[in-house]
């Protein structure tokens, strides 16, 4: 085992089964509904419940309080001072974000006192804060900037700068993504904070004391989170800004496109900046249910790839054995001489894990009237017993919000902070908020809050469904117990035993639990529209492929490398349909160039079995087109010519095969649980091949380039290389970058 | 919009005036046969009402192009926050965006051309059925994200310092 | 430090119980029972049999015996026995304020803790960070008599049930620390703190924690936070300390001075005890008198005593004579400064301070006489709080760095007149908007200062001007 | 995602320049008219390479184009814009090209079909 990071609470290990009980066990009684509270807000009479916080009750009036410190997700920290306000009966002004609110509270948010409190605060933060606004990256959406011009007074009185000057801060370096000037800081603590509550990585502090007070990490050393790009978003000032992105674009020239991520299978809300026809950055966009307001390092850094290897034009494979550079026409009349000498039966189709719906179901259809059933994903998922003919048996059935209702996960052979860190914020969230305890089936991996380990052994899992181990009760008396199925550990041989035993358990627990609709199964997935392609009728893996000896296979993004020219006839026509130069194209006859996910409209169904909508930001670069306008103009060119011309009609197409895609952004309940329960036929009792159950991704290292584009992009390299470095000496200066 | 229509029209009508008391210039024209397009006379309708359809098409001599009302859809959506800022104006309101259309790089200067005259519009609605009505008029196909608004959330400072709970921060 | 948890807590504990009272009318309304005994008018000086701190200067035995020889430990365990209630009337009727600096009543404070128990253990936490420069008197408690203060933190935690008593000792009082630990094994041998001290039948720890150097930690929440190992930077209020303190558990913060007389309170009687003083200022206090006088001091003498008499009378008179007073600093660093016109008549308690403009804080006299240079004391004293702002929040970290740039300009006279203005303008918009109250401790002095030496500033920023010009 | 609303109903409003749908044809009419009588002007006048009948042809397919138009207010916002170009056109305050527009002839026709739109890489 890799012990790349600081393991936790192992040595717990013996007792640990005693403690699950012990903290499952506190019930925890739901309050009694409280009486709203009456409370004036510039004489405007609101409710609010009691233990808001007189801000949150301005923001319920529509007024908006000015603040730096204070952060909706992040805890109260109440020292920058901006949100006081006047309230009545109350000799000081007082800070809106601590201040719980009290019957009667009388707040006045714009009378003297408080403009004059907000002016005096405004200028003391300014007071040492450059004036480089001009060569700042948060230039234009910083909120110093924003609220000096609301709040703050007209003219200056700086006249000490004259004499002594502004205080001055040493930048630091905390790794490959964030960039660090100091000297704006204005001490709100918003980056320590998200860095400890919400990334569980107590990296970030301040040391020092008043003027002399600096945010860091102490010894100059790498902020080594895969959710750190959040704290440039969170910062009010330019003090910590995004690295890859310094100094390419302002905010006001980007067009801002509402899309959706494909980097892991969260489906986490982008906002995608482009700026003439390239993408600049990309931000998180608020979804409550997914990712609130957060990305992952991956998410947000890795859309350099897009620009580094990416096919621009079709190829064909000459007789010397090279791709060369072809028309779209040629490379059709190519596949065509090929595809209509062949029988329907040895024609198949392999989808890769980012590919949209469209160019799913349109590959599928294609393929279905060339007369072949043979579609399959490079992903694999047992089709024993009921397989994937449930979409329960498939999806993360309790949503990702569901978690937050939770008081006992298992997670089974995966690491949500590598594979969904978002899933693991939530499940930090909740763990921080409740009493909730986790426990661990699979290696012992850092997450981001305390568990309890179990062991790797398949053996131990059987255990718990026969009640032979202590977790067993703990999890028989958890109200809403929940298990995380990684998907990693159904990549293996027999893995279906794996599959089988935890949905028995999930079944178990279902059936004997009190909460009506709670599902306690749930796998989670880490390629963005695996579910999707299972929900086209998609089948698992390629390994049915495999013995079919195709001899045209259609690679669509399929760039694992679980497909080899071995197992293909001999002479097989490889067609790959891709954004860039990977594994597929590699193995090719004939590339044809895609779009990547900000360059279509596309949907995509997370592992929850949500579909979303990505939109497009940019055009195809060079000759590339959208995936399934290549596949339906190849069609054309098959003489099996699709249905469907415009994208309209591909979604129409689309929800004739799953409801799913008719609904955008909500989960469609997958409600065949007793179905799935009456279909289980007794489950052989074979062993998995795969021991022990450890999911694929162990440290941050392997976190960052996971798929084409992030295998493509320099900025993850970048990250690469800095844990690399970072595990060597963890104290050592970062190499400039 | 129906109020500016009727501005429009109010304008266009002192104009026809205009064009009506004017002698043409141009000996080659059909003397008057401009004039005869509109009664001399501008009919004074100051009480009278009209009944017409509730939904009135625009399309038709609004100037977009054909191609650009039958082939486009709308989408409109509360624009989401911006994530590096904490204002609240963004989502306040409703918006419209037509479905994203070819770019390129200019050859020429390496900028980036377009061909998609919409491409630029950026209109702001109080309300969605404001932004419905508008595309209606217009003849466009539309559809409407759900708004996605944050949560309230339970905070308290003194979480911050609690007693065995796990909100308790020692990080400062 | 402890002056710096003045006025903060009273006026916020008043504001969030939704009161309109005041903390003094509170006071006021406590007090209205005994109202009817005729008021002294005299005040001072107060009889050797009425001191409560007998070995002030350490001539005597610090130690267990010692302490005995002079009364402490007497009874205590009938004290316990009467229970907290009686022990509660007692220090109410007494009328005993707070001596570290803000003088919230003590016995209301106490009361606080008297909520019906949720599980959490209580405890009272004793702040020993004398920091306050020009303070002295904590110190001399509890090194020349550090049973009085052990056996208070016996009894004020028998009055709201605490389980311990940690005291906060400041990290430079390192003897004081260690006469102060002899003291604490000597009560746990003899029994009489620990599992059922004084054979009472409750179990009361003490422990003592020493700070590591910072001023701020005389805050009582950051004393608290420093205290559970972090930083010591102050926290908001609400929640209070009686609420969520040390550990998230009810806590009271008390002064070294405060705890220590209540074992004396009990035995003699609030009575007693209110007999000294003034109405609202009852008890007897100490004063610590440094700067230009002949003796420096710390005496314990009544409240309400006139300043007059007691630099006259304690501290052997002003350097120079009465005539060369400029100024006093009556209540350690961060009050205030008022000329000597004040100091003739003013009486040293919490009211007639409050009158003249300043507090009574911890009751530390700073003297100045004409020989010192007024603004460079005031610019001083900047220069500590800028040293000492814990960095938390924005008006004390970026105004008193700003407030002392100005200062230091001052005092060479380099600057303009209006500045004096923008100076005062600054201060009023630290005061009142921190966190905690280092922020008006910082901002008060400026403001006494410019409130009464208005025309030195501007004769040294003539003079400088001249100066500059006959240069040129 | 909301699918479209269907809006029924009918609702009074003020009229524009006709009270009713005969009056509204009878404007129309008259447009025609004036355009019919003014084209071989036009022809004339701009110099342009049509002939009289391709110009009335053309006319006629810019007034069959809208055919579609029930709504009294939208005919007559119609009428009111031939007007104003028939203004425009006969006082020449337009160009030879502005008249030339209507006849679109240097202007390349998009692909139409998928595949060659797909060859293009046009939407």
């Amino acid at each position: 085992m890799l012990r790349l990071w600081p393991l936790r609470q192992i040595s717990r290990l013996q007792n640990a089964i005693s403690l699950t009980q012990q903290a499952c066990n506190k019930s925890s009684v739901p309050a009694p509904s409280p009486e709203l509270v009456e409370v004036f807000v510039d004489d405007k009479q609101v409710f609010v419940e009691p233990g808001t916080t007189v801000l949150q009750a301005c923001a319920a009036a529509g007024v908006e309080i000015p603040r730096f410190c204070y952060h909706d997700r992040l805890s109260i920290a109440g020292n920058c001072r901006m949100c006081l306000v006047e309230v009545e009966r109350s000799a000081k002004p007082v800070a809106s974000c601590a201040m719980p609110v009290m019957k009667g509270m009388k707040v006045k948010t714009d009378s003297p006192v408080t403009r004059k409190a907000r002016e005096g605060v405004m200028e003391f933060l300014l007071v040492n804060h450059p004036l480089d606004c001009p060569i700042c990256d948060q230039g234009g959406e910083c909120d110093l900037q924003d609220q000096s011009m609301a709040f703050g007074s007209d003219r200056s009185r700086f006249t000490d700068n004259a004499f002594t000057g502004k205080r001055a801060v040493e930048d630091k370096n905390i790794g490959p993504l964030i960039k660090t000037i100091m000297t704006r800081c204005i001490h709100c603590t918003r980056c320590i904070r998200f860095a400890s509550e919400i990334a569980g990585v107590e990296d970030l502090g301040t040391s020092g004391r008043g003027t002399e007070m600096q945010v860091g990490t102490y010894v100059e050393k790498m902020f080594k989170s895969e959710m750190s790009g959040n704290v440039i978003d969170l910062c009010p000032v330019g003090a910590l800004t995004s690295k890859p992105y310094a100094f390419t674009a302002r905010p006001w020239e980007n067009r801002r496109i509402e899309s959706v991520d494909v980097m892991d299978a969260v489906g986490s809300n982008i906002v995608v900046c482009m700026r003439s026809n390239e993408v600049m950055r990309i931000l998180p966009r608020l979804n409550e249910d997914i990712n609130e307001e957060w990305i992952s390092d991956k998410t947000r850094f890795a859309y350099d790839g897009l620009k580094r290897q990416r096919l621009t034009t079709p190829f064909v494979r000459s007789g010397t054995g090279e791709l060369v550079p072809a028309d779209w026409e040629s490379a059709f009349v190519k596949i065509a001489e090929r595809v209509n000498a062949t029988d329907g039966d040895l024609i198949a189709g392999v989808a890769g894990g980012q590919v949209d719906a469209e160019a799913l179901i349109a590959l599928k259809d294609m393929l279905n009237r060339l007369g072949s059933e043979s579609v399959c994903t490079e992903e694999k998922f047992p089709m024993t017993n009921s397989g994937i003919d449930f979409r329960s048996n498939y999806i993360m059935n309790t949503t990702i919000s569901g978690i937050e209702e939770s008081d006992l996960i298992l997670l089974v052979g995966t690491n949500p902070r590598l594979e969904a860190p978002l899933v693991n914020a939530r499940i930090r969230k909740t763990w921080i908020n409740s009493d909730l305890c986790v426990t661990v089936l699979g290696a012992p991996v850092d997450l981001s809050y305390d568990y309890q380990y179990l062991g790797d052994s398949f053996e131990l899992l059987t255990d718990i469904l026969n009640d032979k181990h202590p977790l067993a009760k703990g999890l028989k008396e958890a109200s809403k117990p929940m298990i995380i199925l990684g998907s990693a550990v159904l990549q293996g041989e027999n893995s279906g035993a794996i599959l089988d035993t935890v949905k028995s358990l999930s079944e178990k627990l279902r059936a004997g639990s009190e909460q009506e609709d709670w599902k306690v199964f749930n796998v989670l997935h880490t390629q963005a529209n695996q579910v999707g392609a299972l929900d086209l009728g998609y089948a698992p893996g390629v390994d049915a492929m495999k013995g079919s000896k195709p001899s045209v296979l259609f690679l669509l993004g399929a760039d694992a490398g679980t497909v080899k020219r071995e197992d293909l006839y001999e002479n097989a026509l490889v067609v790959y349909i891709g954004h860039h130069g990977d594994y597929g194209a590699q193995i090719a006859d004939v590339v044809l160039p895609a779009a990547a996910y900000t360059e279509k409209d596309a949907v995509y169904v997370n592992t929850e079995g949500r579909a979303q909508i990505g939109r497009q930001a940019v055009s195809p670069p060079g000759m590339a087109r959208q995936d399934w306008k290549i596949i339906r103009a190849l069609s054309e060119m098959l003489g099996v010519t699709l249905p469907y011309d415009k994208l309209s009609d591909v979604r129409a197409r689309l929800g004739e095969v799953s409801p799913t895609f008719n609904h955008a952004g909500q989960v469609e309940d997958a409600g065949f649980f007793n179905l799935s329960d009456s279909a289980t036929v007794p489950r052989k009792e074979s062993r998995p091949a795969v021991q022990p159950l450890s999911p694929a991704l162990l440290s941050l290292r392997d976190f960052y380039m996971t798929d084409p584009i992030s295998r493509a992009s320099l900025t993850m390299a970048k990250c690469v290389q800095a844990v690399d470095d970072a595990e060597k000496n963890p104290y050592s200066k970062p190499e400039q970058s | 919009m129906a109020s500016a229509v009727v501005r429009l029209a109010g304008r266009l009508r002192s104009c026809a005036r205009l064009v009506n008391t004017r002698p043409m210039s141009s000996a080659t024209s059909a003397a008057g046969s401009t004039e005869a397009a509109l009664d001399t006379v501008e009919p004074e309708h100051k009480d009278i009402t009209i009944t017409v359809d509730e939904k009135m098409d625009i399309s038709s001599f609004t100037g977009v192009p054909d191609e650009h009302i039958k082939t486009r859809t709308v989408r409109i959506f509360v624009p989401a926050a911006n994530a590096m800022q904490s204002g609240t104006f963004n989502p306040r309101r409703w918006r419209m965006e037509f479905d994203e259309r070819q770019r390129w790089e200019n050859p020429l200067m390496g900028w980036s051309s377009t061909g998609d005259p919409l491409s630029n519009t950026e209109v702001n609605f109080m309300s969605k059925e404001d932004a419905i009505a508008f595309c209606e008029k217009n003849g466009w196909d539309w559809f409407i994200e759900a708004e996605k608004k944050p949560t309230p959330k339970r905070k308290s400072y003194g979480a911050n310092f609690s007693w065995d709970k796990r909100t308790r921060r020692s990080t400062k | 430090m402890a002056g710096i948890a003045r006025i903060a807590p009273s006026l916020s504990a008043s504001i969030c119980r939704g009161q309109s009272l005041s903390a003094l009318s509170v006071v006021a309304r406590t007090n209205t029972t005994e109202a009817k005994k005729p008021e002294k008018t005299t005040f001072g000086p107060l009889k050797d049999q009425d001191r409560i701190f007998t070995n002030l200067y350490g001539r005597y035995d610090f130690g267990l015996k010692g302490a005995k020889a002079r009364g402490s430990w007497y009874k205590t365990k009938e004290i316990i026995l009467k229970g907290h209630e009686w022990i509660l009337k007692e220090v109410t009727t007494s009328g005993l304020r707070g001596r570290g600096g803000a003088g919230f009543p003590t016995g209301m404070k106490w009361g606080f803790m008297n909520k019906p128990s949720d599980g959490r253990p209580k405890y009272l936490v004793v702040n020993a960070d004398e920091g306050e420069p020009g303070t002295c008197k904590d110190r001399e408690i509890m090194r020349h008599d550090p049973h009085k203060l052990i056996e208070g933190c016996l009894v004020a935690g028998v009055a709201m049930h605490a389980r311990a008593a940690y005291i906060y000792i400041r990290g430079e009082f390192y003897n004081e620390a260690s006469n102060l630990q002899i003291a604490i094994n000597e009560a746990y041998k003899e029994g009489l703190i620990g599992k059922n001290a004084c054979g009472s039948g409750y179990d009361f720890d003490v422990f003592v924690h020493r700070g590591a150097g910072a001023y701020i930690c005389g805050e009582e929440t950051a004393l608290i936070e420093s205290l559970e190992g972090k930083q010591g930077k102050p926290r908001l209020k609400p929640p209070f300390p009686a609420d969520v303190g040390v550990f998230g558990c009810p806590t009271t913060v008390s002064n070294v001075e405060t705890v220590a007389v209540a074992p004396d309170i009990c035995r003699r009687g609030g009575e007693w005890f209110a007999s000294f003083g003034r109405d609202r200022n009852r008890g007897t206090k100490l004063f610590n008198i440094s700067g230009h006088v002949n003796n420096p001091t710390t005496v314990e003498e009544e409240m309400s005593v006139p300043l007059k008499d007691l630099i006259e009378r304690h501290a052997g008179g002003v350097i120079g004579g009465w005539d060369n007073l400029l100024a006093v600093i009556p209540g350690g660093s961060s009050t205030p400064l008022i000329p000597k016109e004040e100091c003739d008549t003013v009486l040293m308690d919490f009211d007639d301070l409050i009158r003249v403009q300043t507090g009574l804080g911890t009751a530390a006299i700073i003297v100045m006489n004409k020989s010192s240079d007024i603004v460079r004391c005031i610019a001083r004293l900047i220069d500590f709080y800028k040293h000492e702002s814990c960095g938390q929040c924005t008006p004390c970290r970026e105004g008193v760095s700003w407030m002392m740039k100005i200062m230091h300009r001052f005092q060479t006279g380099n600057a303009k007149r209006d500045e004096i203005d923008m100076l005062y303008e600054l201060s009023k918009q630290i005061e009142g908007h921190t966190i905690c109250a280092l922020g008006d401790g910082a901002a008060w002095p400026v403001q006494g200062l410019i409130r009464h030496f208005r025309p030195e500033l501007e004769r040294r920023m003539d003079a400088y001007e001249a100066q500059q010009a006959a240069r040129n | 995602m909301a699918t479209r609303s269907v809006q029924q109903g009918l609702k009074q409003v003020k009229p524009m320049l006709s009270v009713d749908r005969t009056e509204a044809r009878r404007r129309v009419l008259n447009l025609y008219k004036a355009w019919y009588r003014q084209v071989p002007y036009v022809v004339k006048d701009f110099h342009i390479p049509v002939t009289v009948e391709q110009g009335r042809a053309k006319v006629r397919e810019m007034f069959l184009k809208n055919k579609h138009v029930s709504d009294v207010r939208a005919i007559d916002m119609l009428v009111i814009k031939g007007q104003m170009d028939l203004v425009e056109t006969a006082n020449i305050w337009k160009q030879r090209n502005h008249i030339m527009m209507f006849f679109q002839d240097t202007v390349n026709p998009k692909p139409a079909d998928f595949l060659s739109k797909f060859y293009e890489g046009q939407d």
